[in-house]
């Protein structure tokens, strides 16, 4: 029960070995690195496994391979890495293991900068490797979220046999705040039922996602969505600011959801009645309760550290039924309370044109401005 | 059936499960899967071994070993092996991996595990094409031999030179046993699966990474007869892919099985 | 006199790849034209006495099909009947 | 209430470690706090800044653009950041290491030679502890004491050899006042 | 002008070759292998470059080598292998440099199966390694759109300096069709200005993806994204099929696309009004022909060979205003049109329930099947 | 300035540009940098060379010399590379890679590079550990090495064996040249300039894939100023990365240059 | 006008051959067409059938649930593939190797000794001719020349010395005309 | 008489690594203490005389930053004025 000031790569490495990892494997990359440094220290002392993997090919396939055995198995890296673990997150999907990943995004595409950004939330939310099957995906906006989304990561890919995605931008990794750590949880004894730890006195476990005959692909398919499903059903989570009288309303994650709540205080202190919507889950996104904002609101803002990715999930919940208005500073760019004032302001005095795309309007004056 | 006044001088590991493979008629990936079992039987590994399949030909080979096995992407077998073994050290892991999984696309794996002297062992089934996609060069595919993929034969100048892998990882101080055989003959056979044997040995003694490399023959891709194709791997393989011990432990090399 | 043996071929695992009859020393090993196995493929047998119990077939065979027994040499075998 | 403050210098200066203290000494006194450093395209060396905000209610951004404090400890700071602070706000300057005053008139400023102090207190890597002092001095965010209970028990043993220097540090820092400007 | 007998695979390849690809990298997989083949006996017969790749990640950063000397350069795969390629993909978008990609599509996740699917719509027109940036995706349903769609993919990349890639599955790979194949084209003589091909006689040139500077970067991430904006005024593609009188819309790419052409005839040969608004460009995608259909239609089925990937994109553009359907075959199984009638039937007659997500409910009727 | 009664023993290579580099200060880099200036200028390559910059600190070579560049994904420039020369095959291209890039993450492109004989040069700065992200422990850090991803030293044991790059690829035969270098003192700098030119010189002549490993100092990671870290490559670093030739095309050796 | 044709049998009996004989037929009739193999769940060896659509409009869907024209050249093929026929279709089978008649009473079929037929002509392999003789004699989808021409025209020489008695196998065939089951 | 050098430094250049002044077997180089560069570093600068222009300095430069001239030896010198 007491806090301490803790940088955002730390708290997450910490919290996970509180959580009961027993495995990490990694590949340095900024601005994960110190999460990995960390683990490099902390793992060996405990007595548990930390392997710096030749690759983030490599460290995914560890993580797969650790996955089988069923022991909580985690793996961290940024945005390129991310990319590279691609086949394998789709094999672990289509193996249902649950494993535990966490994103540090940086500035992109290609090699870019090691600045803050949100550029991977399509490739985690949306694409993600090929196939069908979705990861649950957490999205911290401070240290404390870090922590016990941290926690959760791992109690939701056991529960739902699933991938779980923690995301955020190099700020939250770099950040430090006060926050309580969880207690230490003991190590798991047991294991589940399908862990291939060796055929002691049983029959043989085999795990494997190839599927050759489509109609038990199918079934699989059919089978994870099934758990997904429940994932949409049980799982959503977001934080909510301001709304309850909201005329309009601002919508944004991690970082880019925390800047935007001082916009939205700046606002009320100017009488305009806007509140904040800060998704906390990214998948299952909180679709329904966007929805019924739209309904109740007269314009929604997305503010995003890259060039509109959730953006057109929620247009997809809103549906047309409100005016949709974007802010986003790609490359990595924080963007900052006064900017994103600006364009609450725009929002409510409507003074931007309001046909069209809302990225193309936001792309309009963003080229102006260069 | 067994009578009273017999003895038996061969039956069928007790570690391959009653499945029948997929394998082409004559090909040596089953020759290769029934040493390992009998390495496994002979060992008692049954219950402590863990195998790691991977993409070629022998991607199914999970049907057929009766104990717990996972399948890896392709190349990237030694990586998954590498977290079962971290997690596990004293159960028994081995990959089973084809010449394009190991010496093409995971060509950074094997090396990096052998490099950390991952204590796994490997079974390399170097049957100079990649079998499964339909007979595509290899990095093994011998210098001026077809392929779909080098139709005209094996271009050194512009397709490259076969790759010696086990040559290759013998370089690495984290190896403990690295060993080239052939399964083209009785005899060469009998010296692969005292190879496999001593391969698994070095892991039960955690003494670093071991590679059997086995010559192979793809009877279906090769477009020959099954004892041709042995004909073939004597011939034409072995000159280029010499049998021979790269690299075996002290400790190994003292032993006798 | 030659040491005997014999050889039981389980048909469902055969692919009729011939490699057992060519390794034979004694080439007393065959595939049997006249019927196919579950597969389809002409299982391999013995077709002729001569068979050393040597093993070599079993350890060719790539799909473990071939068991093989051979007589206990007779000053080897117990006297008694159990 | 939120305080932002900027503390902005060459890399050597300890600017980072100043923030720090700054947020574990608002930890102490239970109040909202984040710390947040720049990292800039330059890869290392350079200059270093980071941003700590100070709340009594959860902290939206960690970032700003107009902070109320900038504590800046040579002259490329002073540069960049003069023109940020918010009206009104405060403006503490390293006279040691820049050449001329601050500029704008409708914020405070409060120019120290943090680096003579601090050399004259022994050790010229001290200049972060004058300049916080100035802060506290002139604008009581946090008690001195919440500062020095963080100087015994969060830093490391060099720091807790060089505690009453630092202690004293702070006190001189303390002791220099607002300018008016005029 | 004669038509010949084709497999996809190979009219793919021979139309490239006939584009004047002047360089193929790439590595086998099923079901795409077949074109590599050919390309490995055709491109060294013209004196052309044919490199087998040690990988696909090999592949993809052997095609961004060629790319960067500004010569026509094509590499092509299949689901998982698509996957490994995500972060040169990033790279290449950040780098701006036109590359010709083929994805024959096969079921999944993980190794999944060699059977036809569409499980790579989301990670190629959606994810697609980390960043913001938007490939153009073609999705021919036929070979002689197979054909032309691959010529044009070499003009699109080039003209907006951008990853083309032609979307299609395995059945269409193995599929024959009598088709035109275009004439033999010149290969270049002169290269792009950008092109770093040795500094003779000028200033030397640079290709990079990195603008450690965010402000670069964001400068680059808003040029790459105006490209997409002229991408998307300029290059919609789609075909329609008895949509002038249509009460019902069906909509689907691909050979999902072509099985529902026939459900579509049958249905009409009932006297169903029901038409048929096939993609051809998947991204940029036919956005404003789905809205107004939507306002125009009583409802809309959405059909593919996965489950629902497409169908967000189509429910993002109709807003609500119209029921729409999914039905949906994933893990390599291709639909039947009797079965697709069946699900317009389904929706002509309203027998379906209503509320909730479209794909909620195809999976609720699926797991009673399965 | 000079003057009418000097020579100049020693000029800025004209293919380097007039940026100061990024490096710290002493770091080697520059040193290896300086010299593939210098060969590109003897050699008269500077109009048809293109440099592939890799994923470290020397991701920004572009910036420094005077010729075509190209920046590749980590581990992936030998890919890249072939990319470029296959399309220009009279064009020079090399890489210059890092020990992490090249030994760890892209040892599956540089082996397969090394085994098609590609015909381009690698530049290998082997320093023992990953400098650009703050030096963690490399393929190459050497047993007991402390670095921020080893804190206790690297065990070899668990953390294995560092990889010996340039021995591991002379096992191909599609490399026409592979030796290791160190710049650790002015003789050593001379040899590996020579060594430099030899590759560039496999090249120009087609004999195959060259590559020289570089040893080179990381001071600020390794925590030591310049001069202790040239000392600390002589007496750590040769004895577990013997300077020597590989392999030399016989071509090359009988060259005198 | 439509028409969908499976036609399936064991690998080495030269279905795919036959669906793309007709094909070239269809093409050079200039009607669409369409041919698709089945990739079933084995790798190899096995069932083989690949489905041919003729039309004279833009085909649809290359693969069917109920073709019009079903050509079974052994028993798993008749299996499978009876129940599927469309009512009032046809079903050929080849009697040479299968040990039962059709049961469907709504379709038309004819039972061949297909491969009894071309082993008669020197070649058991010409059984898919036989077959694709009786197709074109029962439903006359296609002239008889058109194949004829493809096969002169589009195989390989090793078919072009067997051409006439494959010509013969294809005329043979279509003497076999349909049952009308009782 | 031994052979006499001198070097240039281009300032700009120098890091003050002392990689230079270390090599320099006649130990005439030092770093600048008095006054730093564009970059803040003291650069390194010819001290003594007694350079020999030997170029090691140059040779284990990182910076390229030292350029190196020699005396031509009496005899070699043109005796003419061109
Ligand atoms: C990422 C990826 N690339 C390509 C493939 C396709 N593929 C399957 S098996 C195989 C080659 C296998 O050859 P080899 O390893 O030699 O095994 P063999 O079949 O010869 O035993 C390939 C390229 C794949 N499944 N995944
Ligand atoms: C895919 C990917 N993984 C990781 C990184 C992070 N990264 C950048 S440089 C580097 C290590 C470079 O070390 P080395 O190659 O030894 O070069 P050095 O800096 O030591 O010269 C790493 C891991 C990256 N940019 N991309
Ligand atoms: S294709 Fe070759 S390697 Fe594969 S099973 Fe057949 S014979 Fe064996
Ligand atoms: S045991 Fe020996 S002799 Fe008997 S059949 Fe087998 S190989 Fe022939
Ligand atoms: S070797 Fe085995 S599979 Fe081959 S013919 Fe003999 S018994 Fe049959
Ligand atoms: S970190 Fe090391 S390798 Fe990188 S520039 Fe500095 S000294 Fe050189
Ligand atoms: S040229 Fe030689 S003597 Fe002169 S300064 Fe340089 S190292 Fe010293
Ligand atoms: S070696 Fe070069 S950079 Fe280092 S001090 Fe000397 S002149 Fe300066
Ligand atoms: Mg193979
Ligand atoms: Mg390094």
């Amino acid at each position: 029960m007491v806090k301490e000031l803790l940088k955002g790569n730390i708290a997450i490495a910490e919290a996970a070995v509180r959580a009961g990892l027993q495995a990490y494997f990694g590949y340095p990359i900024t601005p994960q690195t110190e999460l990995l440094e960390y683990l490099s220290k902390r793992m060996p002392e405990l007595g548990r496994t930390f392997v710096q993997a030749e690759s983030e090919l490599g460290a995914i396939n560890m993580v797969y391979g650790a996955a089988c055995t069923g022991v909580r198995v985690m793996s961290s890296s940024s945005s390129p890495g991310i990319s590279l673990m691609m086949e394998g997150l789709s094999y672990i999907a289509g193996t249902e293991l649950p494993v535990v990943l966490i994103d540090v995004m940086r500035g992109g595409p290609g090699l870019g900068n090691i600045a803050p950004s949100q550029q991977d939330y399509n490739q985690i939310v949306h694409g993600g490797g090929h196939g069908d099957y979705y990861p649950i995906v957490l999205a911290p906006a401070n240290i404390q979220e870090a922590i016990d989304l941290t926690v959760l990561a791992f109690d939701l890919a056991e529960k739902y046999r699933s991938i779980v995605i923690v995301l955020l931008d190099g700020s939250l990794g770099q950040m430090m705040e006060p926050a309580e750590l969880p207690p230490m949880q003991p190590l798991r004894e047991s294991y589940p039922e399908w862990a291939t730890r060796g055929a002691i006195g049983r029959e043989r476990r085999i795990h494997t996602s190839i599927y050759l005959n489509p109609v038990e692909q199918e079934k699989t398919n059919l089978r994870i969505l099934q758990r997904w499903q429940e994932v949409k059903k049980n799982e959503v989570r977001y934080k909510s600011y301001f709304l309850e009288d909201a005329e309009y309303v601002v919508i944004g994650f991690g970082t880019a959801g925390r800047v935007a709540l001082s916009a939205v205080r700046a606002a009320r202190a100017e009488g305009n009645k806007v509140g904040l919507l800060r998704p906390v889950t990214l998948a299952p996104f909180p679709a329904q309760q966007i929805e019924a904002l739209a309904g109740s609101s007269k314009g929604i803002l997305v503010v995003e550290m890259n060039s509109g990715q959730m953006l057109d999930d929620v247009m997809a919940c809103v549906k047309g039924r409100t005016p949709v208005h974007f802010y986003g500073r790609p490359g990595g760019i924080v963007p900052l309370p006064d900017e994103v004032l600006v364009e609450i302001h725009r929002m409510t005095e409507k003074s931007g044109r309001l046909n069209g795309h809302p990225r193309d309007q936001w792309l309009e004056r963003m080229v102006q401005h260069i | 059936m067994v009578t009273d006044t017999e003895i038996t001088v061969y039956h069928r590991p007790a570690t391959l499960t009653d499945l029948g493979t997929h394998y082409c008629p004559g090909c040596t990936h089953g020759i290769a899967h029934r040493l390992v079992a009998e390495v496994i039987d002979e060992m008692g590994l049954r219950e402590t071994t863990i195998g790691v399949a991977s993409v070629g030909c022998s991607v199914f080979a999970y049907n057929y070993f009766d104990f717990d096995f996972v399948q890896a992407p392709h190349g990237r077998a030694p990586a998954m092996a590498t977290g079962i073994k971290r997690v596990l050290s004293d159960r028994i892991v081995f990959t089973y991996q084809g010449d394009g999984d190991l010496a093409s696309i995971g060509m950074g794996e094997i090396v990096a595990a052998a490099g950390r002297g991952e204590n796994i062992t490997v079974i390399f089934i170097n049957n100079a094409n990649y079998g499964m996609t339909g007979g595509q060069m290899a990095p093994t595919t011998l210098p001026g031999m077809k392929t779909t993929s080098s139709p005209n034969g094996r271009d050194v100048e512009s397709q490259g030179y076969p790759i010696r892998t086990a040559e290759l990882l013998a370089t690495q101080e984290g190896a403990g046993y690295i060993v080239r055989r052939s399964l083209h003959d009785p005899k060469n056979i009998r010296l692969a699966k005292k190879a496999i044997r001593l391969a698994f040995e070095t892991q039960v003694r955690g003494l670093g990474f071991s590679l059997v490399e086995l010559l192979s023959s793809c009877p279906t891709n090769w477009g020959m007869d099954p004892v041709d194709a042995l004909r073939w791997i004597e011939q034409n393989m072995i000159p280029y892919f010499p049998i021979n011990d790269f690299k075996v432990h002290p400790v190994i090399a003292s032993l006798r099985i | 006199m030659p040491v005997k043996g014999r050889v039981e071929v389980t048909e469902k695992y055969c692919k009729a790849c011939g490699l057992c009859v060519a390794a034979c020393p004694q080439s007393v090993l065959s595939l049997a034209m006249d019927r196919l196995n579950s597969k389809g493929y002409h299982p391999a047998e013995l077709i002729a006495a001569g068979c050393t119990g040597c093993g070599i077939c079993a350890i060719v065979c790539p799909e473990a099909a071939i068991e093989v027994y051979r007589e206990l040499a007779k000053a080897a075998q117990p006297v008694q009947e159990r | 209430m939120q305080t932002e403050i900027i503390i902005s210098g060459f890399g050597g200066q300890g600017v980072l470690f100043a923030g720090q203290l700054l947020a574990y000494a608002a930890m102490e006194q239970s109040l909202q706090v984040t710390w947040i450093p720049s990292y800039g395209p330059e890869m290392r060396g350079g200059t270093a800044n980071c941003t700590v905000i100070i709340s009594d209610e959860e902290i939206g951004s960690p970032v700003v653009g107009s902070p109320k404090v900038v504590l800046a400890l040579n002259l490329p700071s002073l540069d960049k950041y003069e023109p940020l602070v918010k009206a009104g706000g405060l403006l503490i300057v390293n006279a040691s290491m820049v050449d001329r005053a601050p500029q704008r008139t409708d914020i405070q400023t409060v120019m120290i030679p943090a680096s003579e102090i601090a050399e004259s207190l022994g050790d010229k890597r001290m200049a972060n502890m004058v300049m916080l002092g100035a802060l506290l001095g002139n604008l009581p965010i946090l008690p001195e004491e919440a500062i020095a209970k963080v100087l015994r028990e969060h830093t490391t043993e060099r720091m807790q050899k060089l505690l009453s220097a630092n202690l004293e540090a702070l006190k001189r820092g303390m002791n220099y006042l607002v300018e008016k400007v005029k």
